[in-house]
């Protein structure tokens, strides 16, 4: 355990992509070198997972003043919550470069950028330090996009682009604003996270900026309605995209909410809660449901996630440690149970030249293992117990309903809509007789079996004995609340005034 | 008395910009701009009057150079447009647009 | 003494240099591309020296000899350095574009030069006739060499325009000066300042219409709207390395002394502030929508340049008359013309011969025959639309804490959606350069290295003036 | 407290260990390698069986400890804990969960020893066991778990493997699909108890979430609360338990092999529902108004499934109408707040209700994999084992003294006539007779009467004995399991007393008397009316009006599929073929559509005449001067 | 009384003029009555006693520019064909006037906020060659100086564009 240790694991990736870049490798060689960063950087952060003190506050702080006139400052640290953010992306990332061997050296390269700019803006202790992760995070994205995509690529990368790029400048306002305004409060130019804190705001400003967070977040995640973005990017970029997207980046949007919007715009917050949670609520349902009908699977996924993603937005929402706690394990488990199925899904197509559902069918008995593996992950992602899915699940819920009996009922329905549309889609993919495409269907190879062993496993680990993941968590989210106790609390009062209602409706 | 001088030198102006956006003859385009800086000039000699210092006189006499340097260069521009299209309508340059 | 001589050097150099040039031009033997070198060293030596001089507080020039007319000070020093580099670059891609296109001369190199002076100039003048004859000098120089190609067409109509239209802003330039003189009864900015401090702003309404007027000269060289129509043919109709030098330089000493005049007093600058913050709205505005239809990679850049015009009026809201620095806009400045000269640099050795390739389209697929090339221009292009960590989003930072700062925050929030209007068009040309198959092969050899080596020290200039903390 | 034991936690360990290691088995090699079936067999047959001595031994330590200290605990770690929310793994074995225990291990092993045999020849024989051990482990867990998250874990594990083994032969569309309404309705179950628990953590979780303290703070729970909680955990049950609305999903589950009906659909898994209740024994006894809707909508249920079992002409569908009726039974009971008849009933039922599905599928088994009893007939001559078996689980079914179905059933009858649930009692009289008809309809149409195919008659021979031996116990405990708890002795009553909160009726010996002869009567009547119409030999009827109505199961199916699937599919493609587009993404759309429009309508105005450009800027002057001129003094 | 008639005459004369400019369809006539309104602006400068600039007006402006720009007219000679077709010309006049008229408005109106002062003429020593050249030379330096750059410019420009290196196409 060495000093800079984080800005080694968000600098090395990059710099190790643009060396790719920059130079004329093939892209075995860029493959490979891909391989030990990734590696590398996954033993960095196990190594900062074991020294994790889980004070609750932030470790590993690394603070370079940067722009001193304005209190910018090159300021780094990890907390429970953004550790597991954090560690998703080491120990999800390496996997690709295993499963996926035949890509182009820019895929690779742009995939270690993105994997430092995650990092960095997972990190990132300042605020205008996070926002220029959080920008560099998009740029290999749209590369990917474009470059490597699908058939209808062009539009989609525009419109994650532009819609995203649109949030995000909003949220520099709404920064800046935060900054120049704890300048006009405390006299002192400063962007550091925890500073911000201790400003009060107030006013109608104020709820201009909350919102200005709160667009560049909800597009991020996305969060009904701005998830349109989603679906035909989803869609079309190459897998290791969209499981980079799915799996970690629109967890650095729910990771923004949890940073910068509740501890800074705590009356605003709790005012706003419960139309935020409906609206997380609702986008889960209404991806849910239009999942069922997807033709592609590769699609159908997309809502999944999107559906997934409504629900752990609204565990933030909820203003219960509960909740919260919840929605910061169920990131991890998604991140784990979603992602993966989406690198199968890109077997799937990789291996059967098709995208579509009903050109599939009896693949469990082609390929036992895949299908095993595909099917632990499947269920974990509609929250079985003893999986990691079940834990957040139901802290959600849990917490849902005391934030608010209508909205806790509804977030209940995810455990059935997830069921259909994800078993529908097993028994045409899997089960029945196989077809034409899925016949000579190839089984894991002993590398990808491997490859992918231990995210299984921390599946199944992560739902029979989370306690350990979850002590490093509680004393962060605990702190959370901590912080802005008196604001959520009458808050939670207020929306949580179904108990007489009900007490009323039964006599 | 002195507004005398002022209101001419404002009615000058302004027939000078007249002139610019209501002719399209490259000559008359341009003689319109000298007669603006004359204009200024009378201003300029005007105020010097008033406030009885010369320095309006020197500046009324770096107005001319420039406008002579100036008027040098139009009418190189002149003569290569009339090079090219042997015509001296503005109008007619406006390949450049969209 | 010799402190002044110091201070005052670069602009010697440059003026002599620039004779030089046109005296050896004389000479036959003397061909346009020793010219080149001869005018890249003259504004690398001025460069230098321009460095070499420490500048703290304003330093008033011989102040006996000169009167006051000429006073240096650290933003002029700033913007100074700013020219010199985009001399210097334009100098050498034109080096590179001249070996495609056949219609120079060594004169064009002492213009470049001569420009410069006046730039330098208007940096430090600090009188209206001063500032009125620079502006000639700068103005005269650049229509010059926008019509420097007299075999085409083109180029002698965007001439014209560009002659007209400024000779007719000039015109206002004059009366305005006439009727501050007739205020004030002088024309140096020490004296208008004392005056206004003693009379105040609005009381005066002479001093009213008089800045009035200069303002709109001003204005117009900056290409703000409503004086932003000239703009676009005059980028698309001049040859591509002047049009970078219009774009950056030019434009970077009408902001030094725009920001010099505009700081003269707090009343004075705050009688403006409506009337600038409506121009500023209206230039970032139109200047995208102008943007968004253009084919021509030129005119999009000219348009884009419009909508910078409009964030540069946003600063010149938000500065503060108490110890002005200019730090804020001086940066932006860099950050701008490094991204723009970086893309001129590019275009004047990607473009081929007679300027072939111009449109959007023409540079499809570009990314696979030339990817350090793309990848260059493609930095220029995020830097220009804002995107970390390049130095155009650390300049749009400043530009939006300076104006929040000033309680301009709706401004601030303009600027942002104007920059977000303005995403579009910039990614359009990386889309197709990168995700686009080429339609015609980019074989041509590059005929000479100057301008790709400048492009990439300009690459590596957006990142390093993106690190560069500045004081605000 | 009571004591902590070590081994609590193996006993669903060890099925769970088995499926593991039996699925690693298979995966790997039923490609290319297979294994002998044997080798799976045995492997499946060591869970359950050490399971089963386990619970052996809990009983006997629970038997030694004094009545009102009998439980033992094991908490093996911290599952998770987050604010107030403290979960253990843990597990607690009081008389209520050993007696589950016991007969779930038993049954559960014979069983696995069944399936050796019946599953013979199955290509996927070791994925079969796999999920068996899995199914196994999961009750187990349920059964030990000693707070509802730990009891929904095994809840939610018993569905999936219910669901796995239905889609068994995932070869057939509908097999598939039945396994996936299992699923699906299962959940729909779930999402009952999820919220019921959320409900009762925030009402009086926070100070310990496991039974016992639960138990302790029941009486913080306002009345509306501690409806709501059982209502919502009720809705759990009816999912689990196949009762009205949600039973929909067993008949369908009758496409799995018939072991896994005789374990799953029959014996343990649907009683979960019941043995839940009874868990929560202290917060329904709490709310009388839950206990009614309990009660009726078990004995509706009952009724509903009685007429539909009475019209089947599949073997396994009858069994599985019956079942459902019999859980209908178990809820009245629990319902009418007695728990130990209700429990008993489980218990009883448990045994012959497997052992009739063991014999209709040894049966199955004869006729080559053919269900409908109209293609039977005769078979007591060919297959006498089976066919004794198979009486001994009918008249134990249909109630006859004193096979153990009477005692139970009729406990049941008598603790609602006690209670004062005369409807109840009523309807559950009716339910009896029906039960008594349509059981012997079945035996009759089956073993008596003419060979209705000849062919299948002549190959037909008795099972192996790795079948028959199990069917042989199982009629065993199906016979005399009654008199555990015949009026009077009261054994597992008592047994069950300290961890259920019920209070005896005491009425009167008329009223048992009574409820008991009426029982008699109803079960003498059913089982008359099945011989006058099918004793000697019955051709196919052909149904018309009610009875055609009964037998297409009243269109319920039909109807959910009308009233809830085909428009859920059609929300579905309609938000993303219509609302994505349009609603969600229309706003987007328009803004770039207007945003092109814009930029190419803005050409316009460089219109390239230099003149104009001078007009735009004095124009834009003389406006600029106007206002100033405003300003002006 | 003498000097206001004399004001009054050249300022007609000096607006004649510049209307002619705006007016006379070719050049040629525009510049000879533009020639008018700088003679009579001399004139006006006179009246001033700026007695330098007097002198200045006439020989630079009406003399030299004027007859650069005549000399020009003539040596593109002209034919009415090569002239704009102007139909519209009035109304484009009238409607600039139109647009000027609140420039001119506002500058009047900031004329009238001026202290009236005396125009009667002064003394030798205003606006002579003597006390005007000090003045260049002392305060007005670098202008002076820079001016000389730019009639450079002008000059290298003047070469470049219209000078006779090749022919143009």
């Amino acid at each position: 355990m060495f000093a800079h240790v984080l800005s080694v694991i968000i600098f090395l990736p990059i710099i190790a992509g643009l060396l790719l870049l920059a130079t004329p490798a093939s892209r075995n060689i860029a493959r490979f070198t891909g391989m030990i960063v990734s590696l590398a950087a996954l033993v960095l952060s196990l190594d900062l997972y074991m020294g994790f003190q889980s004070t609750g506050h932030l470790e590993f702080v690394e603070n370079i003043p940067w722009i001193a006139s304005l209190g910018v400052s090159y300021a780094l640290g990890v907390d429970g919550i953004s550790l597991f953010i954090l560690m998703a992306g080491s120990v999800l990332l390496p996997m690709v470069y295993f499963v996926f061997a035949t890509k182009e050296k820019g895929y690779y390269a742009n995939l270690l950028i993105v994997q430092g700019a995650m990092a960095g803006a997972v990190c990132a202790a300042d605020m205008i330090l996070f926002y220029i992760f959080w920008e560099v995070m998009l740029l290999p994205v749209f590369f990917m996009l474009g470059l490597y995509g699908g058939p209808k690529r062009l539009p989609a990368t525009l419109k994650i682009t532009l819609y995203t790029i649109a949030g995000s400048l909003l949220m520099l306002a709404a920064i800046v604003y935060l900054g120049v305004s704890y300048h006009a409060q405390f006299n002192e130019w400063s962007f550091a996270l925890d500073k911000m804190a201790q400003l009060n705001l107030s006013g109608r400003v104020a709820a201009v900026a909350f919102f200005g967070f709160m667009i560049a977040f909800a597009i991020k995640i996305p969060l009904f309605p701005f998830h349109t973005w989603l679906p035909d990017a989803y869609t079309e970029a190459p897998t290791a995209t969209t499981f980079v997207l799915s799996a970690i980046m629109a967890k650095i949007g729910v990771y923004g909410v949890i940073r910068f919007v509740v501890p800074v715009f705590d009356q605003e917050f709790a005012r706003f809660a419960v139309l935020l949670a409906y609206s997380g609520v609702i986008g889960m349902m209404y991806c849910g449901i239009a999942a069922i009908t997807q033709k592609d699977f590769k699609r159908m996924l997309a809502f999944s996630s999107a559906s997934h993603m409504g629900i752990i937005a609204l565990g933030v929402f909820c203003m219960n440690v509960q909740a919260l706690t919840g929605s910061i394990y169920q990131i991890v488990a998604h991140a784990t149970s979603t992602g993966v199925l989406f690198l199968f899904a890109g077997i799937l197509e990789e291996r059967t030249q098709t995208r579509t559902i009903s050109d599939l069918g009896g693949i469990a008995a082609k390929a036992p293992i895949f299908a095993l593996y595909f099917a632990i992950a499947m269920l974990a992602s509609v929250g079985l117990p003893g999986t990691s899915g079940f834990i957040g699940e139901f802290m959600i819920i849990l917490g849902a309903v005391k934030f608010n009996t209508a909205v806790g009922v509804l977030a209940g329905t995810t455990l059935i809509i997830g069921v259909c549309y994800m078993l529908w889609m097993f028994q045409r993919v899997f089960f029945e007789k196989a077809t034409p495409k899925s016949e000579n269907f190839k089984d894991f190879s002993l590398i990808e079996g491997l490859a992918f062993l231990p995210v299984i496993i921390l599946i199944i680990v992560m739902g029979v004995y989370p306690q350990p993941f979850l002590s490093k968590i509680t004393p962060s989210t605990a702190l959370q609340f901590a912080s802005a106790a008196p604001v959520v609390a009458q808050a939670a009062s207020a929306t949580n005034a179904h108990l007489p209602e009900l007490t009323i409706e039964q006599k | 008395m002195i507004h005398s001088y002022l209101y001419l030198s404002i009615i000058l102006f302004c027939l000078g910009i007249v002139g610019v956006i209501s002719r399209r003859n490259v000559f008359t385009v341009f003689m319109s701009i000298e007669l603006m800086l004359n204009a200024a000039n009378l201003a300029f000699v005007a105020f010097a009057r008033v406030h009885e210092s010369m320095d309006g006189h020197v500046l009324a006499m770096m107005v001319m150079a420039v406008a002579a340097a100036e008027a040098a260069l139009a009418l190189a521009v002149v003569i290569l447009l009339h090079k090219h299209k042997s015509k001296l309508d503005t109008n007619v340059f406006s390949l450049l647009k969209g | 003494m010799t402190n002044d001589l110091m201070l005052l050097m670069p602009l010697i150099i440059v003026g002599a240099g620039a004779i030089l040039l046109m005296l050896s031009s004389a000479y036959q033997k003397l061909t346009h591309e020793m010219a080149a070198y001869g005018s890249a060293l003259v504004f690398a030596v001025a460069f230098l020296v321009q460095l070499s001089a420490c500048i703290t507080g304003n330093a008033v020039l011989f102040s006996g000899a000169f009167n006051g007319l000429l006073v240096a000070s650290s933003f002029s020093k700033a913007a100074g350095l700013i020219i010199l580099a985009c001399g210097f670059f334009t100098a050498m891609s034109s080096q590179t574009y001249f070996k495609q296109n056949d219609f120079c001369s060594p004169e064009y190199y002492s213009l470049t030069v001569f420009a410069a002076s006046g730039m330098l100039l208007l940096t430090m003048a600090q009188e209206l006739i001063t500032v009125f004859i620079a502006l000639e000098i700068m103005s005269l120089a650049i229509y010059i060499l926008v019509g420097y190609d007299r075999k085409n067409v083109i180029s002698t109509e965007a001439v014209l325009k560009y002659l007209m239209l400024g000779a007719f802003a000039g015109a206002f330039l004059t009366m305005g000066a006439a009727f501050v003189y007739g205020a004030t009864g002088s024309t140096k900015f020490v004296k208008i300042a004392q005056y206004v401090a003693a009379h105040g702003f609005m009381q005066t309404p002479a001093l009213i219409g008089g800045s009035f007027f200069i303002l709109v000269a001003f204005l117009f060289k900056a290409a703000a709207f409503p004086f932003h129509a000239w703009v676009v043919d005059v980028y698309d109709g001049a040859s591509v390395p002047v049009t970078g030098y219009m774009a950056t330089g030019l434009k970077t000493a009408i902001f030094a002394v725009f920001a010099n005049f505009l700081v003269l007093d707090a009343s004075l600058q705050s009688g403006w502030i409506t009337y600038l913050f409506y121009i500023a709205v209206f230039t970032m505005f139109v200047g995208n929508l102008i943007a968004i239809g253009q084919q021509s990679l030129k005119r999009m850049l000219a348009a884009s340049g419009i909508v910078h015009t409009g964030y540069l009026l946003i600063a010149l809201v938000a500065v503060s008359t108490k110890d002005f620095t200019g730090s804020v806009i001086a940066y932006y400045l860099a950050a701008y013309a490094a991204s723009t000269l970086g893309i001129f640099c590019a275009l004047s050795y990607l473009g081929g011969a007679g300027e072939k390739r111009s449109t959007f389209d023409d540079f499809k697929g570009l990314a696979k025959s030339r990817p350090y090339s793309a990848a260059a221009v493609s930095v220029f292009l995020l830097s220009m639309a804002g995107i970390p960590p390049t130095a155009g989003f650390m300049g749009k930072f400043y530009i939006i804490t300076s104006a929040i700062e000033a309680g301009q925050v709706t401004l601030a929030v303009l600027g942002i959606v104007s920059s977000i209007i303005s995403m579009w068009y910039y990614l359009r040309l990386i889309i197709n350069m990168y995700f686009c198959e080429a339609e015609e092969q980019f074989g041509e050899a590059v005929p000479s290295n100057l301008a790709p080596i400048c492009t990439f020290v300009l690459v590596v200039c957006v990142f390093a003036i993106s690190l560069y903390p500045v004081v605000i | 407290m009571g004591q902590s034991v070590h081994y609590l936690g193996l006993i669903p360990l060890f099925p769970l260990m088995g499926a593991v290691f039996i699925g690693l088995l298979h995966v790997f090699t039923c490609k290319n390698a297979k294994l002998p079936e044997k080798v799976y067999g045995l492997l499946a047959c060591v869970g359950p069986v050490l399971s089963f001595v386990m619970a052996l031994k809990v009983f006997f330590q629970l038997k030694a400890l004094p009545v009102d200290a009998r439980f033992l605990s094991h908490n093996a770690f911290t599952w998770f804990s987050v604010g107030d929310l403290h979960i253990n793994m843990g597990f607690l074995a009081d008389p209520l969960s050993c007696l589950m225990l016991l007969f779930v291990t038993l049954i559960g092993s014979l069983i696995h020893i069944y399936s050796i045999g019946y599953m013979s020849g199955d290509k996927n024989y070791g994925k079969f066991f796999a999920y068996m051990n899995l199914f196994l482990g999961s009750m187990l867990v349920l059964v030990l778990g000693d707070s509802p998250v730990v009891m929904f874990v095994g809840w939610e594990g018993v569905g999936l493997c219910s669901y796995l083994l239905i889609s068994f032969y995932s070869e057939d569309t509908n097999n598939v699909l039945a396994g996936n309404k299992a699923f699906i309705v299962n959940r729909i179950g779930d999402l009952g108890f999820v919220l019921g628990m959320s409900f009762l953590f925030w009402g009086i979780g926070a100070s310990g979430f496991d039974y016992l303290s639960l138990k302790a703070n029941v009486h913080h729970l306002t009345p509306a609360i501690a409806l709501t909680v059982c209502l919502l955990l009720f809705v759990g049950a009816t999912g689990k338990s196949a009762q009205i609305p949600l039973y929909v999903w067993l008949p369908d589950a009758m496409a799995g092999p018939t072991p896994v009906s005789a374990l799953i659909h029959a014996a343990t898994m649907v009683t979960a529902g019941v043995y839940m209740v009874a868990r929560f024994s202290f917060l329904y006894a709490h709310v009388e108004l839950a206990g009614d809707i309990v009660a009726w909508v078990g004995i509706l249920t009952a009724l509903l499934a009685a007429i539909f079992g009475m019209f089947q002409d599949d073997i396994k569908k009858v069994l599985a109408y019956s079942t459902v009726s019999q859980l209908g039974y178990m809820f009245a009971g629990v319902g009418v707040a007695a728990y130990s008849a209700g429990i008993f009933h489980v218990f009883t039922h448990a045994f012959f209700k497997a052992l009739l599905f063991l014999g209709a599928g040894s049966v199955i088994y004869a006729m080559h994999h053919e269900q409908n009893i109209w293609k039977m007939g005769g078979l007591k001559a060919k297959m006498p084992k089976t066919y004794l078996t198979m009486v001994i689980g009918a008249l134990a079914l249909a109630g006859c003294p004193p096979f153990s179905g009477f005692f139970s059933k009729d406990e049941i009858l008598f603790s609602a006539l006690a209670t004062g649930h005369y409807g109840i009692w009523a309807v559950g009289l009716l339910v009896a007779c029906m039960t008594a008809y349509y059981t012997f309809r079945m035996i009759f149409v089956v073993f008596h009467g003419e060979p209705r195919d000849q062919h299948a008659f002549d190959h037909a021979k008795e099972s192996p004995a790795v079948m028959t031996v199990p069917l042989i116990i199982l009629a065993v405990g199906a016979a005399f399991a009654g008199f555990l708890n015949m009026p009077g002795v009261q054994t597992v009553s008592h047994w069950l007393a300290p961890s259920l909160t019920e209070h005896h009726p005491h009425a009167s010996s008329f009223v048992l008397v009574f409820a008991m002869a009426t029982s008699i009567v109803a079960f003498l009547v059913g089982i008359k009316i099945a011989y006058s119409k099918f004793g000697k030999g019955a051709a196919e009827p052909v149904f018309s009006g009610f009875e055609k109505f009964a037998y297409n199961k009243f269109y319920v199916d039909e109807l959910y599929n009308a009233v809830i699937v085909q428009p859920y599919k059609a929300v579905g493609s309609s938000i993303w073929k219509t609302i994505e587009p349009n609603v969600t993404d229309g706003p987007v759309k328009a803004v770039t559509r207007l945003y092109m429009m814009i930029g190419t309508a803005f050409k316009v105005f460089q219109v390239g005449y230099v003149r104009i450009y001078a007009i735009y800027m004095i124009v834009g002057l003389s406006l600029m001067s106007l206002f100033l001129s405003q300003s002006l003094n | 009384m003498f000097a206001d008639g004399l004001f009054l005459g050249f300022a007609v004369l000096a607006v004649l003029g510049a209307a002619g400019l705006v007016v006379f369809r070719h050049p040629m006539n525009g510049a000879m009555s533009f020639v008018v309104t700088l003679i009579s602006l001399a004139g006006l400068y006179a009246l001033l006693s700026a007695k330098l600039i007097f002198a200045l007006q006439l020989i630079v402006y009406a003399g030299a520019i004027m007859s650069l720009i005549v000399f020009i007219i003539m040596f593109l000679n002209i034919q009415p064909s090569d002239l704009p077709k102007e139909e519209t010309k009035l109304v484009y006049i009238l409607g600039g006037l139109a647009v000027v008229l609140p420039i001119g408005l506002f500058l009047a109106k900031i004329v009238k906020s001026l202290p009236l002062s005396s125009t009667a003429i002064l003394g030798n020593d205003f606006g002579g060659v003597k006390q005007v050249g000090l003045l260049l030379f002392k305060d007005w330096l670098v202008p002076f100086e820079i001016v000389s750059i730019l009639l450079l410019i002008s000059l290298i420009g003047a070469v470049v564009l219209a000078g006779k290196k090749e022919a143009v196409k």
